[in-house]
C-alpha cells in the first residue's frame, strides 16, 4: 500500500517536473510587468505583438495600481512597473518611459439624463453635499458615489485636479480597476464614477451602457487629450529600477515605436507624438 | 507504542514529516509577525484605534471601521444562520420523512462545498440589484450579512446535525418509553444534551464567517466607514487585506499584516472557546 | 537471547506455590502490571512448562488476558502500561534491551478471543507474515500454507478458495485460520486468549480438539472461562482471583490436583460454585 | 431509527421546522437555478477548449482549467506526504490524551481556522517573495497545501484510528514490525479515508480564491511551467464578475463548471466511502 502510494506520488511528480525542466531547457525568458490598471490592458496587447515577433519571450502582465507598479519595480518583483502618471519627487530613483497619454473623465450610466456637470457640482457630489440627481438636473434618485481605492493614480490625479482631499470624499462604493468602476456603474443607473478615458471609451464601444461627460466643457476625445486641451491629462509610463538593458530595453523600445501606434489608438489612448 | 528496532527509521521519517506541519504553523506566525513588527515598533498598538481615519499611505491607521465591519457582518450572519441551521438539523433528524431527510442532508452537504466566490457571484448579480431597488447603493452591510449567512448556513447545519446525532440513542428511546412526545423529547432531552456540540459548531462557524473574504468583498461595497444603517456599504478586515495588499508598501503593508494577526488572534480565541465547551460534553 | 541472568533474587510469595517447581519454558517472576496508576496484576510467579497445556482460569477482570499479553510483550502496544518484575523465556528476560521483540513474538504466537483474520485472502493471511519474516521463497510459502492448513483441519474446506476473502469464512474457520497463521511461523509457544469463547458450541468443540492435538508440538497457554474445558485439555492450571480490582495468582499446579484437591479455599469455592 | 412518533398537539413546531427547511431549499434552489440557467447557455465544447479573449468576455477557459488542475496537483502532492506522516505519528504513536497530542491537535485546529486571505498573505510573503517563487502555480499550490493540511491530517488520522484494535494486536502478535503492519494492514484499512481526504482537500483547493490572488496571480494564459503565474477558476469567476463589464455570462458559465467539478468530487468521495464500508474488502 505504502509502495503504491509512493509510486503514485513519484509518478505524479514526474508528470509535473518535466514541464518545468522542459521550459527551462527552452530558456524562455520571462518579463514581468505589474502596476496601473489603466496601463495593464494596453501593455497586454503590446506584449502580445511583442511575443509574436519574439517567441522566446513571455510577457506576464498583472494589474494592481500605479503604486504597485512603483513598489514591484523597486523590490525587483517586476522587471517593469506600470505607472499612469508622472513620477513623484521621491520616485526619481526610477527611470520612466512614456508610451502614451490618457485623460480622466467622469462617467455616468447611459440612462442618466444628466448631460454635463460643472466642476463645482462634481466637487459637491464627491463631498456629499449634493446627494440627489434632482439638484443637478436629473431624476429624483440618490447619487451613488463610486470612488477609487488608494494607490491608484487615477484617484490622485482626480483629487488633485478638483482640489479634493481624500478624507472629504464620502463614497458609497470603492473600486480598484477602471473596469470594475465601469462595471459597477453599468449595473447602477444612479452612480457616478471617474475613470481613464481610454478604458471608458473602449467599454462604451463594446456596448457597456455608460457615457463620458466633458470636464470643464471640454469633451473627452482623443483629439482633446492629444492637443492638451482636456484638463486631466497624464502620461502612461513604463518604469524600471535601473537603466534598462537587454530584453527590457527592447520591450520598452518596441512599446514606444511606430509599430504599436495602431494598438494604442484602438484602446482609445493617445500615442506619443511622431 | 514503543517501536521495535526495524521501525526506528520509519519513526524518524514520521517525526520529520510531522515536524514540517508544526513548522508551517510557526512559519505563518513568524512571517506575519516579521512583516507587522516594524509598524508595531514605530506606532504601537493604540494608533490602530485612535487615528482619525484609515489612510495608510498618509500614515493614518484607524482600523476600527474594518473591525466594526467584520464584527457586524459576521454576527449578523451568525444571528441569521445559527437558528436556521439548528432548525434544519432537528428537521432532518426528527421530523423529515426518511427519504426526504437523506435528500435534504445530501443537499446541505453539497451546498457546504460550494465555493464562496460562487455565493459572491450570485450576491453581486442577483441580491445586490434587489437591495438597490429597496435603497441605493445595494452593495451594503445587509447584502454582506445575507450572503455570508447563506454561505455558512450549510456548514453550521452539518455541525448541528452531527452534534444532534451524537446524543445517545438509548437516552432518546428511554425518553420515548416514558411517553414523551417528539417535541418534548427534542426540547427536553436532545437539545440540552447536544447543546455543547451545537455551540462548538456555531463558534467554529463564526470563525469561518470572520475569515471569509471573497463573498463579502464582492457584495459589501468596501467603503471604510462605521455603518449607520443596514444599507450602508462597509469594509471588513479581510476585504481590506485583499483590496490593498496589491499595492501596499512599507508601513501600509505592515498594517495589513497587523490586521491579519488580529484575525488570527480572533480565530485562536474562538478555537479555544470551542474546545473548552467541547471538553464539557458529558456523554461520549 | 543468549545470556542467562541470575535467578537468585527470586523470592517466593506466600500464596500457594506448587510443591516442586521445575524450571519452566516461560516463567514470570514477581510480575506486576499497571495501567496508569491502576494495578491489575500483583506479584505473579508462574512457571509454564514446555510441551504442556497450561490453563489460566478465574473470574472476569482478574487480569488473565493482561497476564498472557505480557508473555509476548503485546502490552508494549498499550499506552501507560507499566510492568515490574520479570518474564523469563528460556531463562532470559524478555524485557532486556537487547531482545528483538519481533523475534520474540515470532517464537511465541498468540490467538485472540475474537478471530482476527486480516481482510485479505485466506492465502495472503498466512503468506504475508512469512514474507515479512524473510521467507520469500514462493515454494516454501505454499508448502507451509498447505501444512498448517492441514494441521488445523482447514485444508479440505478451503483448498479451492484460497484467494477468497478470509472474512467470508465462518467464525470457527476464521479462528482455525488464525491458529494456522500463527503455526506457519513455527513458534514454540502458543498463547490463546479464550479461543473458543466467541464461537458456537460446534465450532468450539472443533477448535478444542485442535488445541488438544497441537500439544504434541507446542507449548500452549490458554486462558479460559470454561472450567470444563480447562479440565478436559490442560495439564496444568493456574487460578487467578481479583482482590480490590487487582489480579493475583491464588493457586497453581497440575490440573488434576487443582480441580480435585484445591489447597486454597477460594479455588475450592470457585470450582464448586461453577459445578453446583 | 431517529424518527419519533409525532404527537397531536405539536403542529406548530412541525410547521416551523418544515417551513425553515422549505425556505432553505427554496433559497438554494434559486441560487443553483440562477447559475444553472445562465451558465448552461454558455457552456459548449468550445468554451472548455479555447483560451479566454477580451479579458474573458469571449472565448473559453482552457488555460484556466489547466492552471486550476495544476495548482490542485501541486497542492495535493505537497500536502500528502506531510499529512500522512503527521497523521500516522498522531494516530499510532501519540496517545489521544497526551500533552503532545493535544498540543499538535490544537495547533492544527488553529491552522484550520486561519482565514484563507491570511494564508494568501503568508504565501505571498514566504513563497512568492522570501523563497523567490514569484507569482506562480508553485506558490499558489504550496500555499493551498498549507491550508488543506489540517483537513487532510484529521481525515487520515481518523481513518487510521478507525482500524480495529484487534488487527493491530493480531499483527503485532505475528511478530510484524510496525512498518509492515502499516503497509499491509493499517494503510489499506485507512485507504477510503485517504481517498476521501484527498478528494476533500482537492475540493477545498479548487474552491479557494482569496489565498490564490496574491500567490498564483491573475495571468490567464496557458502556463508553460509551474513557475508561471496561472489563474485559477475561482479567481477567474471573481475577476469576470467584479472587473469585467460584460463578463457576467462567462462568469456564470465558469461558476457552473466549478460547481460541476465539485459535485463530481463530492459524489465520488461519498461513493467510495460507502462502497468501501459495504464490501469491507481492502485491496
Amino acid at each position: 500500500m505504502l509502495k503504491i502510494l509512493l509510486l503514485f506520488w513519484v509518478l505524479s511528480l514526474q508528470i509535473f517536473l518535466p514541464q518545468h525542466t522542459h521550459a527551462a531547457g527552452k530558456e524562455k525568458t520571462h518579463l514581468v510587468l505589474t502596476g496601473s490598471s489603466t496601463v495593464a490592458p494596453l501593455v497586454s496587447e503590446i506584449a502580445r505583438l511583442f511575443e509574436d515577433s519574439h517567441p522566446e519571450i513571455q510577457v506576464d502582465v498583472q494589474s494592481g495600481g500605479s503604486s504597485r507598479g512603483i513598489a514591484d519595480a523597486r523590490r525587483g518583483l517586476a522587471e517593469i512597473g506600470l505607472v499612469s502618471r508622472d513620477l513623484k519627487e521621491n520616485e526619481k530613483d526610477l527611470k520612466a518611459f512614456s508610451i502614451a497619454f490618457d485623460g480622466i473623465t467622469i462617467i455616468l450610466h447611459r440612462d442618466n439624463p444628466v448631460k454635463k456637470l460643472s466642476n463645482a457640482e462634481i466637487v459637491a457630489i464627491y463631498q456629499g453635499k449634493i446627494k440627489n440627481w434632482e439638484k443637478v438636473g436629473g431624476h429624483d434618485a440618490p447619487i451613488t458615489v463610486i470612488n477609487k481605492s488608494a494607490g491608484h493614480s487615477t484617484l490622485e490625479l482626480f483629487t488633485a485636479y478638483f482640489k479634493l482631499k481624500s478624507t472629504e470624499i464620502h463614497p458609497d462604493v470603492i473600486i480598484g480597476d477602471n473596469a470594475q468602476g465601469i462595471k459597477t456603474l453599468s449595473g447602477n443607473p444612479d452612480a457616478i464614477a471617474y475613470v481613464s478615458i481610454g478604458a471608458a471609451a473602449l467599454e462604451a464601444e463594446l456596448g457597456t451602457p455608460i457615457k463620458l461627460l466633458p470636464v470643464a466643457n471640454i469633451s473627452p476625445t482623443l483629439e482633446n487629450v492629444q492637443n492638451g486641451r482636456f484638463p486631466i491629462r497624464r502620461p502612461l509610463n513604463l518604469v524600471t529600477q535601473k537603466k534598462p538593458t537587454g530584453w527590457v530595453l527592447r520591450f520598452i523600445q518596441f512599446a514606444r515605436s511606430k509599430d504599436v501606434r495602431a494598438v494604442i489608438q484602438e484602446q482609445y489612448f493617445v500615442p506619443l507624438p511622431e | 507504542m514503543s517501536p521495535c528496532r526495524s521501525d526506528r527509521n520509519l519513526v524518524i521519517l514520521l517525526r520529520l514529516l510531522s515536524a514540517v506541519s508544526g513548522v508551517i504553523v510557526l512559519l505563518i506566525i513568524a512571517f506575519l509577525l516579521k512583516e507587522a513588527l516594524p509598524l508595531f515598533q514605530t506606532i504601537g498598538l493604540t494608533r490602530f484605534f485612535s487615528d482619525a481615519s484609515w489612510h495608510p499611505t498618509e500614515g493614518r491607521f484607524n482600523i476600527r471601521p474594518m473591525l466594526a465591519g467584520s464584527f457586524l457582518i459576521s454576527f449578523g450572519a451568525m444571528g441569521l444562520a445559527a437558528p436556521l441551521a439548528l432548525f434544519s438539523g432537528i428537521f432532518s433528524l426528527y421530523y423529515a420523512p426518511q427519504k426526504g431527510a437523506r435528500f435534504y442532508q445530501g443537499l446541505i452537504t453539497l451546498l457546504a462545498g460550494i465555493p464562496s466566490v460562487v455565493y459572491g457571484l450570485w450576491g453581486l448579480l442577483v441580491l445586490v440589484p434587489l437591495i438597490r431597488k429597496l435603497q441605493a447603493p445595494g452593495a451594503s452591510l445587509l447584502a454582506g450579512i445575507l450572503i455570508l449567512a447563506l454561505m455558512i448556513l450549510p456548514t453550521i447545519a452539518l455541525n448541528a446535525h452531527a452534534a444532534l446525532l451524537r446524543v445517545p440513542q438509548a437516552l432518546i428511546r428511554g425518553a420515548a418509553a416514558l411517553g414523551l412526545s417528539r417535541g418534548q423529547i427534542v426540547k427536553r432531552v436532545v437539545l440540552p444534551l447536544a447543546l455543547p456540540g451545537i455551540s462548538t459548531g456555531i463558534i467554529l462557524g463564526a470563525g469561518r464567517a470572520i475569515g471569509e473574504t471573497m463573498a463579502v468583498l464582492m457584495v459589501a461595497g468596501n467603503v471604510v466607514q462605521i455603518p449607520e444603517s443596514l444599507f450602508d456599504p462597509v469594509r471588513t478586515l479581510t476585504a481590506n487585506i485583499a483590496l490593498e495588499m496589491s499595492y501596499a508598501l512599507g508601513d501600509h503593508r505592515a498594517a495589513l499584516f497587523m490586521s491579519a494577526l488580529i484575525l488570527m488572534a480572533a480565530v485562536l480565541v474562538l478555537v479555544v472557546a470551542a474546545e473548552s465547551i467541547e471538553a464539557k460534553t458529558v456523554y461520549e | 537471547m543468549s545470556t542467562v541472568p541470575p535467578l537468585t533474587d527470586f523470592v517466593s510469595t506466600k500464596i500457594a506455590p506448587a510443591k516442586k517447581q521445575p524450571v519452566g519454558l516461560i516463567e514470570t517472576k514477581n510480575l506486576s502490571l499497571f495501567y496508569g496508576l491502576k494495578q491489575v496484576l500483583q506479584s505473579v510467579c508462574l512457571p509454564i512448562e514446555a510441551g504442556k497445556i497450561t490453563a489460566i482460569v478465574g473470574p472476569s477482570g482478574c487480569g488473565k488476558t493482561s497476564l498472557i499479553s505480557t508473555l509476548n510483550r503485546l502490552t508494549d502496544l498499550i499506552p501507560d502500561c507499566r510492568i515490574s518484575g520479570r518474564v523469563l523465556f528460556e531463562g532470559s528476560d524478555i524485557h532486556a534491551p537487547e531482545v528483538d521483540v519481533i523475534q520474540l513474538r515470532r517464537r511465541i504466537g498468540m490467538i485472540f478471543q475474537n478471530p482476527a483474520p486480516f481482510p485479505f485472502s485466506i492465502k495472503k493471511n498466512i503468506c504475508f507474515p512469512l514474507r515479512e519474516h524473510g521467507i520469500k521463497d514462493r515454494k516454501e510459502q505454499t508448502e507451509r500454507l498447505e501444512t498448517v492448513l492441514r494441521d488445523v483441519g482447514l485444508w479440505d474446506e478451503v483448498k479451492d478458495r484460497l484467494t477468497q476473502n478470509a472474512l467470508t469464512l465462518s467464525g470457527g474457520q476464521q479462528q482455525r485460520l488464525c491458529i494456522a497463521r500463527a503455526l506457519a511461523l513455527k513458534p514454540q509457544v502458543l498463547l490463546m486468549d479464550e479461543p473458543c469463547a466467541a464461537l458456537d458450541p460446534l465450532s468450539s468443540a472443533v477448535v478444542e480438539d485442535l488445541i488438544a492435538a497441537l500439544k504434541e508440538h507446542y507449548t500452549i497457554v490458554i486462558v479460559t472461562h470454561n472450567l470444563a474445558q480447562a479440565k478436559r485439555i490442560s495439564d496444568a492450571t493456574a487460578f487467578f482471583w481479583s482482590q480490590n480490582g487487582m489480579g493475583r495468582l491464588i493457586e497453581q499446579g497440575g490440573t488434576k490436583q487443582v480441580f480435585e484437591a484445591p489447597q486454597n479455599a477460594l479455588t475450592a469455592a470457585y470450582i464448586s460454585g461453577v459445578r453446583g | 431509527m431517529n424518527r419519533l412518533a409525532p404527537a397531536k398537539n405539536e403542529g406548530f413546531a412541525g410547521f416551523v421546522l418544515w417551513s425553515v427547511a422549505a425556505f432553505i431549499v427554496a433559497v438554494f434552489a434559486w441560487l443553483m437555478a440562477d447559475i444553472l440557467i445562465h451558465g448552461a447557455a454558455q457552456i459548449s465544447w468550445d468554451f472548455l477548449s479555447t483560451a479566454p479573449e477580451k479579458a474573458g468576455r469571449r472565448g473559453g477557459i482552457l488555460p484556466i482549467l489547466v492552471s486550476t488542475l495544476l495548482i490542485m496537483g501541486v497542492c495535493l502532492l505537497a500536502a500528502l506526504p506531510i499529512a500522512l506522516g503527521t497523521a500516522i505519528l498522531l494516530a499510532e504513536f501519540t496517545p489521544e490524551k497526551s500533552a503532545f497530542g493535544r498540543m499538535v491537535r490544537r495547533a492544527l485546529d488553529v491552522l484550520a481556522g486561519v482565514p484563507s486571505i491570511v494564508f494568501g498573505l503568508f504565501g505571498n510573503a514566504f513563497f512568492s517573495v522570501y523563497l523567490g517563487l514569484g507569482f506562480s502555480i508553485l506558490s499558489g499550490g504550496l500555499t493551498l497545501a498549507c491550508m488543506i493540511l489540517p483537513l487532510l491530517i484529521r481525515t487520515l488520522e481518523a481513518g487510521l484510528r478507525a482500524n480495529p484494535a484487534r488487527d493491530r494486536l493480531a499483527a503485532a502478535a505475528l511478530g510484524l514490525s510496525y512498518g509492515a503492519s502499516l503497509r499491509h494492514i493499517l494503510l489499506p484499512g485507512a485507504a477510503p479515508a485517504l481517498l476521501a481526504g484527498l478528494l476533500l482537500g482537492g475540493g477545498r483547493a479548487i474552491a479557494e480564491t482569496a489565498a490564490l490572488v496574491y500567490t498564483s496571480g491573475y495571468v490567464d494564459r496557458m502556463p508553460g511551467s509551474l513557475l508561471d503565474s496561472g489563474r485559477a477558476l475561482s479567481v477567474h469567476i471573481f475577476d469576470l464578475s467584479m472587473n469585467v463589464p460584460g463578463g457576467d455570462q462567462n462568469a456564470y458559465a465558469s461558476a457552473l463548471v466549478l460547481i460541476v467539478l465539485l459535485f463530481i468530487v463530492n459524489v465520488t468521495t461519498a461513493g467510495i466511502v460507502s462502497r468501501w464500508r459495504k464490501t469491507g474488502l481492502a485491496i
